[in-house]
């Protein structure tokens, strides 16, 4: 199970300003798997993926990627970062931004009219239109990124961590800033590349509704560790309550669906994971929670 | 279009053509060369600096065209005129470098027509190329030398020779290093810091030791005239003369090139010298 | 040093030149705007050379221009208001304004046939020829720009940090961004008088960036940018007094030295606070 | 009900880059109402607020903001713009970005040191530090702003639109990026203040399960206009399936809350709502919806 | 024209430097690096006035200088790569070395002396002056520029457009970053040697500015920036020879009036498409 693992961490830790935010983690995926990370604001869950991603050092503990240390294997991840947003000004294309996810790493320059006599090129203009078609982003992809939503956005960058086919996607709140029927859409698309394709998925969620059918694994972070189960164990109102110190509810839709909704009115906004207001320089209460 | 003069270069009627970068040196050179010689200066505008001049086509044209090229040389002109003769290139042209014929090199003081020996130095150069490019002519130049020499630079001479003689030693102020081989050809105690003329000619940030130091001269009366580069008063060089003309100290000017520019090259050191030989009379009293 | 009438008005102005010097320079810096700065004390040069070739004085041309290039940057920055970031991609804007206005420059230097050793002043300027008059209009023209910071500077500040926010909240980002690199063209045509246009680069850019190193609070910073600024002029000055230096330089490295000394300091804390895998806290 | 409104659209279109987002929108908002504005990615709806904050005008029809012409009463409106990102050099803290909230837009400068001379500077700081309290930020307020994470960006984002007790609030998506817990939490906060201080509330959201229970009225903008409607008859599986085009569950949980779902695999990604890639320099389709 | 040896080197000059200042332009543009080109271009001064003081050829200083403030902004400038706005919030910092390294220039300048024919000749270059061996070393070093160009160019664009995802594809950004600065420097060293400091500035930034408001297709707008670039420089050049005026003036002038007019019609054609209210399209 550990050799075919296309990611493990063990006995992690990590360190964001002198701040230690969590260590002790143990988590292994192996490919097909669709594992959520869950945990409050804050906690360490970029600081994760970019640990994964070899763009920040771990502070203990062995970190394995695709086989290699993190980084070394890059071509083979799908990369999704939070909240990024292009500037109205940036004069580039979505579909030139989709085509750098495809080839961007690869020597020499892009050619101007090149696909009118390259086989190659031709291919990879088909793949490009494909996967845009897929987000349904077609309508504005030949628009300057910089005039698109916040949503348009966010479905080319969608397309941009899928178009290369990777066998690792990491994505950092992906359907942030969707609409309902997109976030189902997105959702439902990244699960069948996931199972057709034996893609490992770890996906940062707030809002785990939209992929609730398809998790197999959920791992939860709070200040100091990190838990990891099933998701049929850890998505349970008892769970979710213990593991979010606020009431949390999971109910089942009319189809047999899973949902999770907050508790009316969460006391956790003072109830805060740090422990007063000066010693955040000095690093996080460490609880583990294995 | 054909380089002006090359067509008639091989009949014995020619003229020589012959450029100069800038027109004081242009001015000696035509006087020199008489009827046989066409002269062009490039610069010849008194309101042109010759140490930041950008060349044009027109200059290009006129350099490519030139049988004798005469240029300043140590660092004055070498921004522009080398790199347009060397990239038009023309094997019956030839270069006559000021700073090479007085064996200066980059670093040197550059203004050498305010030094008597230097001129007569470059009066030998420029006949001796003249008489190398036409051997026919060579006697006919060897007349003009003479008469420019004798006639034509009289006053210059005679003015350099009495005031060298009435005021040798008198101690001076100047803006800038223009000054210092007019200072040593008339035997003059240039007292401004050589930093602070340098300082001020090349255009950098002169130093408040030296400013202090030139504000105490005037004010003390240690110098006798101030000669500063009309063409090139910074606000401390105007600061400089306002205070002169407080403390009643003469002040005289000279420039950078001829000026006016219809002037030769004797007309304009004549007026420059009788300025100053006035300025001297008036600050010693004799 | 204070028998020399221009060292005490060097002192003098060196006081103004810094306070104003830092106030605007904090914002320019806050603002990512060092470019146009930059842009806007380059302009001066071709402005005095139009002026004095259309019989001005050089003053009007340093103000003339050093404003209207402002203006000019201000206005077509694209921008409206949407992030901090925008304002700092108009960059290829400005450097095609400075481009363009150096060209002019160079032309009008030819038409007017100004020596470029007349114009080093501009470059360097002439901070040890100070007389009281020009210590006066410094003072008038620094008393001027501070109150008019002091009016919009809470304002200027919001549309700096956070444009979308202010503009809705009725702050008239546009206006004072324009307003703003106004004062800017100002200071630097009046500074730039004194210290030429390196120096008053140095003297906008470097105590701000030093003061923002060392701490992210709005107001601290801010003073911590005048006392920086006022202290390497000074020292500056009298370095280059007993040292017999030009004062571009001396003040220049200070202020530098100054920027590397907070820089390292804060690069050796972060990386010691990095918490090496051995010796990790868990406070 | 039009002279207490405390904004009023009235067959309001708006265009961008030359396209007709939406036309003929009439909506009328009273004090101490919570309206959500729903609707597909890329709609206009952050549109609709820029048109409310007067950055944008409107292409036709007439717009009122208490009161006034939208843009005059900036004081009084609280405003939270979609996915804003500092950047990690920029060196100002988040208690100063929520204290420009408060003062931001008054003349004069903020002096360091004043507050131990002032009484009104006083009042002030404790008032920053209440809201920050009340978004549960005072860990991370005196940080770098550029340094916090996604999360925590945007609670500081919230305590700055909140902290000038404005009359109405306009927050374009301001759950993005929240965790589960603070979703709540907010959402029961806004809420507080909107009844307890008749505060208006326009709030963009694609996931409306947080404010579902406090919701008054929902506007749904498609491509072309908008339809208005109290939260109960349009929160319905129906309604909402039909608006969206695509399978939408309404389900009630257990304390008699109602939860919305989206249907397990939309279809909606490529029934997109733009006719064809290359007509949409030329204006959308226009279907009324009213 | 062609019968002058000077203008056909220049026109040939000219190709190679409008290629080469158009493709390393293009990206500095796009990387919204204007400032950080424009003072590595300006760092080239004091680096010769170094050079000759030390008694090395003002050419290896410019090299050196060029090279070496794009090795200390690459490296200090912050942002390891997690935004586009990112690389511009350098900005105090490339302000900083540029201050400090012109204050060093100045005292070289001192230290030296005689030097200030070569001032005019770092500002205006002398396009004609340019002899054959010019030609060929020019050649040389745009090729080997343009080489490295075509083998990272599309991973630098990458790096630009999106450096956090360029970097977990294993793109090395900040590398790219360090080359490509490394490239500009050597190419502002080279081309300035012939047009100078202002003119090859306006090379850099003008033609790709106005590419990139015309299409924002990349490939496209490469190919249009080295378009404008070429044209621009040879009409330049043939009205500078008929109309007697400065190269840098009449190649700054087109490329300016190529600029406004993009820009002018990009406005004009959005204004146009913003629709009155009378004129609504519901197409
Ligand atoms: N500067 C611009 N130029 C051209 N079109 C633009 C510009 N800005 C936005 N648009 C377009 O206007 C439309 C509406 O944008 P808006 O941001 O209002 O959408 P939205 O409903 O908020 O979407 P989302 O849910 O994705 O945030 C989008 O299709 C967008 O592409
Ligand atoms: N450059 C930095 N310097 C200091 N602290 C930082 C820096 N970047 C992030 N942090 C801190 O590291 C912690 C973890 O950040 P991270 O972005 O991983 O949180 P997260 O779990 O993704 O939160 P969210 O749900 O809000 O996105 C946060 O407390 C944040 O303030
Ligand atoms: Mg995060
Ligand atoms: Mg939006
Ligand atoms: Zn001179």
């Amino acid at each position: 199970m550990i050799d075919d693992a296309v990611l493990s961490l063990r006995d992690a830790a990590v360190s964001v300003g002198g701040r230690l935010l969590w260590s002790g983690v143990d988590l292994s995926v192996r490919p097909g798997e669709f594992v959520a990370v869950l945990g409050p604001n804050g906690v360490g869950k970029s600081t994760m993926i970019k640990v994964l991603l070899g763009t920040l050092p771990a502070a203990a503990g062995s970190v394995t990627v695709l086989g290699e240390r993190p980084g070394a294997a890059g071509e083979q991840i799908g990369y999704l970062p939070q909240r990024r947003n292009f500037d109205g000004s940036l004069r580039i294309r979505g579909v030139d931004v989709v085509r750098l996810g495809l080839d961007g790493d690869r020597w020499g320059v892009p050619l101007p009219f090149a696909r009118r006599f390259s086989s190659g090129r031709r291919i990879a203009d088909e793949r490009v239109r494909e996967v845009i078609d897929l987000v349904g982003a077609s309508a504005y992809a030949h628009r300057p990124i910089g005039e698109c939503s916040g949503g348009e956005q966010q479905r080319l960058l969608i397309a941009q961590a899928l178009v290369r086919r990777p066998r690792l996607l990491l994505l950092d709140e992906p359907l942030d800033s969707l609409d309902l029927p997109n976030q189902a859409g997105i959702a439902a698309l990244i699960h069948r590349i996931c199972v057709q394709e034996q893609v490992a998925v770890v996906m940062v969620a707030h809002d785990v509704n939209p992929i609730l059918s398809y998790l197999n694994r959920v791992v939860y972070i709070v200040s100091g560790g990190a838990a990891s189960g099933p998701a049929s164990e850890v998505i349970t109102t008892e769970t979710l309550t213990r593991l979010y110190g606020t009431p949390v509810e999971v109910l089942r839709a009319a189809d047999g669906r899973l949902v999770v909704v907050g508790g009316p009115e969460a006391p956790a906004l003072h109830s805060d994971r740090h422990a007063d207001h000066h010693s955040h320089e000095h690093g996080d209460r460490h609880e583990a929670l294995r | 279009t054909t380089a002006p003069g090359s067509a008639s270069r091989s009949t014995g009627t020619a003229k020589i053509v012959v450029v100069a970068a800038e027109n004081f040196w242009g001015s000696i050179a035509a006087q020199l060369g008489g009827s046989k010689v066409a002269e062009t200066s490039i610069i010849t505008n008194p309101d042109t600096d010759p140490h930041s001049y950008e060349a044009t086509a027109a200059d290009a044209r006129t350099i490519a065209g030139a049988q004798l090229f005469i240029q300043n040389g140590i660092g004055y002109d070498s921004s522009w005129a080398p790199g347009l003769v060397s990239a038009n290139p023309n094997s019956s042209r030839t270069v006559l470098t000021v700073g090479d014929v007085l064996g200066l090199k980059d670093g040197d003081n550059p203004h050498q027509w305010y030094s008597h020996a230097s001129v007569y130095k470059v009066i030998d150069a420029i006949t001796a190329e003249y008489q190398k490019i036409d051997p026919a002519d060579a006697s006919y130049f060897a007349q003009q030398k003479t008469a420019f020499e004798d006639s034509a630079l009289a006053q210059y001479n005679q003015l350099e020779t009495t005031i060298k003689a009435k005021y040798a030693g008198t101690p001076i102020g100047a803006s800038e290093s223009i000054v210092s081989p007019l200072a040593d050809s008339l035997g003059l105690d240039m007292l401004t810091p050589y930093s602070f003329l340098k300082d001020i000619s090349e255009g950098t940030d002169p130093t408040s030791a030296d400013k202090a130091a030139i504000d105490r001269q005037i004010r003390n009366k240690q110098i006798e005239v101030y000669v500063y580069n009309s063409q090139n008063s910074t606000p401390d060089i105007q600061a400089q003369v306002k205070l002169a003309q407080q403390e009643g100290i003469p002040v005289t000017t000279v420039t950078e090139t001829l000026s006016p520019a219809g002037d030769s090259f004797q007309e304009w050191m004549v007026g420059q010298l009788q300025d100053l030989e006035s300025a001297l009379a008036k600050a010693t009293g004799h | 040093m204070w028998s020399l009438p221009s060292m005490v008005n060097a002192f003098r102005a060196g006081l103004a030149v810094a306070i104003l010097a830092g106030v605007i320079g904090w914002f320019m810096v806050l603002r990512r705007q060092s470019f146009a700065g930059h842009s806007i004390a380059v302009t001066g040069f071709p402005g005095a050379a139009a002026a004095v070739y259309l019989g001005l004085s050089a003053t009007v041309g340093y103000f003339g221009f050093c404003i209207g290039s402002a203006l000019v940057i201000a206005l077509l920055a694209r921008g409206s208001g949407t992030g901090v970031g925008e304002r700092a991609h108009s960059s290829a804007l400005i450097a095609v304004v400075q481009a363009f206005a150096l060209a002019l420059g160079a032309v009008f230097l030819d038409l007017y046939g100004g020596f470029l050793s007349s114009t080093s002043a501009f470059l360097f300027g002439n901070f040890l020829g100070i007389t009281d008059e020009d210590v006066l209009t410094l003072v008038a023209v620094a008393v001027v720009v501070l109150l008019a910071m002091a009016v919009i500077g809470r304002r200027l500040l919001f549309a700096s940090v956070d444009p979308a926010v202010a503009a809705a909240r009725g702050v008239p980002v546009r206006a004072l961004s324009v307003l703003y690199l106004v004062l800017l063209g100002a200071t630097v045509a009046e500074v730039s008088k004194f210290t030429g246009s390196l120096l008053v680069f140095a003297l906008l850019v470097m105590p701000a960036a030093t003061a923002q190193v060392i701490t992210a609070r709005p107001g601290l910073s801010l003073l911590y940018t005048v006392v920086i600024g006022v202290l390497v002029t000074w020292f500056g000055l009298a370095w280059a007094y007993f040292g017999n230096q030009a004062t571009g330089f001396t003040i220049t490295s200070l202020a530098f030295a100054c920027y590397v000394l907070a820089y390292a300091a804060k690069s050796v804390r972060r990386t010691l606070r990095q918490g090496r895998p051995g010796r990790l806290e868990v406070a």
